[in-house]
């Protein structure tokens, strides 16, 4: 069965959340890995929303965001933003996705402003995706695989990875967490336990390592065995699409 | 004394030129676009923009010229990406310079609930090792007096006016607000000045019937104005979903500066005031945006 | 997998010897008495108690031996004065020494909302000059790294288990509670554990009509009793109300260490549970308790 | 018409509250004196109870406790204590009354422990009465007037007056603030402006400046003036009993 990139990176999402775990979801792709993941193997997780939502349950109906009525319209509990933070900063969250315009190799993300020789492009901001990355007991980045936002050294470090490699989140403050996994739309990249380096560990369906390596901004290390990533399953695909329907985040853009 | 007043009134009297103004403190909900769309219509000029993120209301008033300053954690078009005048105004100064003041989602509301507590700041671990710290020089970084480790001291913001939505309230400013609230309460409770736009005015009892659902005391309440489907194209919980086309419309027309002008003058310059820009939406679109399920909160009693 | 489980059961897992335990969170309305009494049936020592003010409760508790110390604004009967249990254990060590560290209500709730938090303390200008900071050497002051004035900064509670009476829940531990909360949402946030007792178990939809109302996410509770009148003689806002006599014989029976025992057995250590505590009461009695005036929250759509 | 001294009290601090005032109330004597205020001369007063209920309308029936179900009914706002002491910490409370067990010269309050060479007795505590010292804009105290209450030096700052006189406020960093009036059994005292002590300023009717002299533990300071208080109307009188019909506040018992 055909599916996109897209498909294919909330179906490899879905696969990191754990039943029972507490996910702080966001939007778009990390929203559908969500649903996915509640309706196959993780039917416990809960569903963390910065706007002040928390679900237990799918909403009933496409979220273009996380206030849309659906998404509060039988939720498990609504209030202030600030009591969603505090679960996060007091380490009661597992998990966070985030995106994010330019990555470097040690995981740091960029979506605040990028500076092509001096060309300055200013992207909207962090939203949550800082306190996701500083805050969570560990986080996901997903996004589009192109060498210009795969770069050796982020201009601006919006969402913090682990620096600059090795210890530096402890030296800066960061009580443990960190990201865990790069999904993009070309593979999947895990991180070296001591450097702390993004590492390939697996490659997507018909990608050979050579693309990945012409898109990525630095020499990629590849994992001693490098795998080919697991293909979405029919079903997989029809919960995804029943999702969304239109394809407004899978298949129409990004 | 009723607070009740027109809403051309309430702004002209609260957003003076220079004035910091939080609004869409709710997140995507909830967002006071009718408030934002007279202030362009009055010509406003040199305002501080305050909120967390700013699902394209910020760029409208940035391209309309009436922005000098934003502090927010996110500017932009959430369903559709980039804010194009918010861009422009960065990228080439057009149609000002723009002074921007990063923050997340959570420092922004530390900010603001500082402000409503009155601290001066508050201690925080997110931020560390961020660009948002090392560019926001209003933001501290001390060693926590009984850990020693690394804390983040967000200063308190207290902004001059909170412009909120809410579904109902009464004619002194006791009203009723539901669904993700986000950082609205803290924002009223940090400003000078905090103005209702209530979909529907009731009678005080109606409030007073559930009063923890009371988002502000209505003492620190200073305007109610009446402006249903004040938040369009935003979704009012139980009042009116999202208009996605709206948003989508956005992004389409302002790619261009040129573009945008024109999108300016049609939705805004060129209608006289809230009520015009309904009836130009039409009743078709706004029929379409009805609740079409009914859900209601279960009964509660407050009796004794 | 349903969260409820009998009293006896969630108190001997989740309130062992020498536990922390925030009780009375919202000061003199939905009191756990029923659990505290259960604690004293159960034997338990060495208690840490902690609540802003507590309306009998601790007093009980600490003439029944359970308390090593108690971290609190104030301890007594609201209505009728001073804890002759706290002031014996203070003044004669009897039936055990206390150690009291003091608090003032706001630096208590900041103590457990910077628990809930995540952060090692909340910045203030209460206590400054006052006894409370120079006896409880937990709180420090310091100079704002802002503007240079003292500022007192109050250390994070983070408790053993928090225990909370609700009006209904579910039996995952989501749950509705409505009238004056007072720290409950902090207590609960903070602690390792939370109890929730309940007025009613209703089904989760009920809860889920009504998102706002809910007190904290279920996932954060541990355990739910359905335990009706579990906060007599302290009202709960549309269940009962404060049984007034209760609190003036305890007055009357706790002048004398003597009386206070003859208290203890009748009411706590000779009734075999909460039933029977109910049962010792009375049809009639609690029947006085009732609502009279029925006044139930005004409608509100969540509907989409 | 025949008053008891409580009643009298009620009255005196009623005339301390001005329309349009936002009040921290408490229980007690001065809810007693919010009613009739907010029923004669001050009907748009606002009253704050620390347990996280504001009203701006007067309770039904009788409270014992500011959390009785009559208090939360019909209330115009309901929610957690943290809210209201922002409120009294970002200045927008007028005005605070507290009771005290011991008092001194310069308005220092103990309700903690007292020191009676020796002996020592346990009280209460503060519960919210240090948050109104500290930071309400102005204060006012009702008490009991006994010599072994009004002594020269509290064993216990529990909620701070004017600490040693003067300036002292300001150089513990206390903005602005403190007490403005002590109504006691026998009389009433406002505090001098530059020195911060206690001066009676009036005398409740009957009341000799002798007797007040000698419930007193240190020389009191008397007012150029020293007037006779008003006392309470017909009416005045009549509102207080309806508010507390058994005189359980102001009749049976302090």
């Amino acid at each position: 069965m055909e599916y996109t990139p897209q498909e294919l990176m909330v179906v490899v999402a879905a696969r990191e959340i754990r039943d029972g775990e507490v996910v702080f979801v966001g939007m778009r792709l990390p929203l559908l890995a969500f649903l996915l993941a509640k309706a196959t193997h993780a039917p416990q997780a809960v569903g963390l929303f910065e706007n002040g939502v928390i679900r237990d349950t799918p909403a009933a109906e496409f979220l273009a965001t996380m206030s849309d009525g659906p998404n509060v319209t039988g939720a498990a509990w609504c209030g202030e933003m600030m009591e969603v933070m505090a679960l996060l900063q007091s380490g009661r969250v597992d998990l966070g996705f985030i995106g994010g315009a330019q990555i470097d190799r040690f995981g740091n993300l960029n979506t605040s402003v990028t500076n092509d020789n001096g060309k300055i492009t200013r992207l909207p901001g962090s939203g949550g995706a800082c306190d996701i990355a500083s805050l969570a007991r560990r986080h996901i980045i997903i996004m589009n695989h192109e060498r210009r936002r795969l770069v050796p050294r982020v201009d601006y470090v919006t969402s913090p990875g682990y620096g600059e490699g090795g210890d530096w989140r402890q030296t800066v403050g960061l009580r443990g967490g960190g990201p865990v996994a790069v999904i993009t739309t070309l593979g999947l990249f895990r991180f070296d336990p001591t450097t702390k380096e993004m590492v390939l560990t697996s490659v997507h369906p018909g990608v050979m390592a050579e693309k990945v390596k012409a898109e990525t901004g630095w020499p990629v290390r590849l994992a001693p065995t490098l795998s080919t990533t697991e293909a979405p399953t029919e079903a997989e695909l029809q919960r995804i699409r029943s999702y969304d329907p239109q394809g407004f985040w899978t298949r129409s853009r990004q | 004394m009723s607070k009740l007043s027109p809403l051309s009134a309430v702004v002209a009297r609260y957003v003076s030129d220079g004035a910091s103004v939080v609004m869409g403190s709710a997140l995507e909900c909830l967002i006071p676009f009718a408030a934002g769309h007279e202030m362009i219509r009055q010509g406003k000029r040199d305002l501080t923009l305050i909120g967390p993120i700013s699902d394209i209301l910020f760029d409208q008033l940035i391209g309309a010229g009436c922005v000098r300053r934003v502090i927010a954690a996110w500017v932009g078009n959430v369903a559709f990406g980039l804010g194009r005048n918010f861009r422009r105004a960065v990228e080439e100064g057009s149609p000002h310079p723009l002074e921007v003041e990063d923050h997340s989602n959570f420092s922004i509301a530390l900010a603001l609930e500082a402000g409503a507590l009155g601290v001066p700041y508050l201690p925080t671990r997110t931020l560390l090792g961020s660009g948002i710290l090392s560019r926001n020089t209003s933001i501290k970084v001390a060693p926590c007096p009984f850990t020693g480790q690394p804390l983040v001291l967000v200063p308190a913001l207290t902004p001059d006016v909170a412009i909120l939505i809410v579904q109902r309230s009464d004619e002194n400013g006791n009203a009723h607000c539901w669904g993700p609230t986000g950082v609205s309460a803290a924002a009223a409770r940090a400003s000078r000045h905090t103005i209702l736009l209530a979909e529907e005015i009731v009678d005080a009892d109606v409030i007073r019937s559930d009063p923890n659902r009371v988002v502000v005391p209505g003492f620190r309440v200073n305007a109610v104005v009446h402006a249903p489907r004040a938040g369009h194209p935003s979704p009012v919980q139980g009042c009116y979903n999202r208009d996605h086309e709206s948003y989508a419309e956005y992004a389409r027309r302002t790619r261009a500066s040129q573009d945008f002008l024109g999108w300016l003058h049609e939705w805004v310059l060129d209608v006289k005031d809230h009520d015009g820009y309904l009836t130009k939406l039409g009743r078709d679109r706004l029929e379409a945006l009805r609740v079409k399920r009914s859900r209601l909160a279960a009964p509660v009693e407050y009796g004794s």
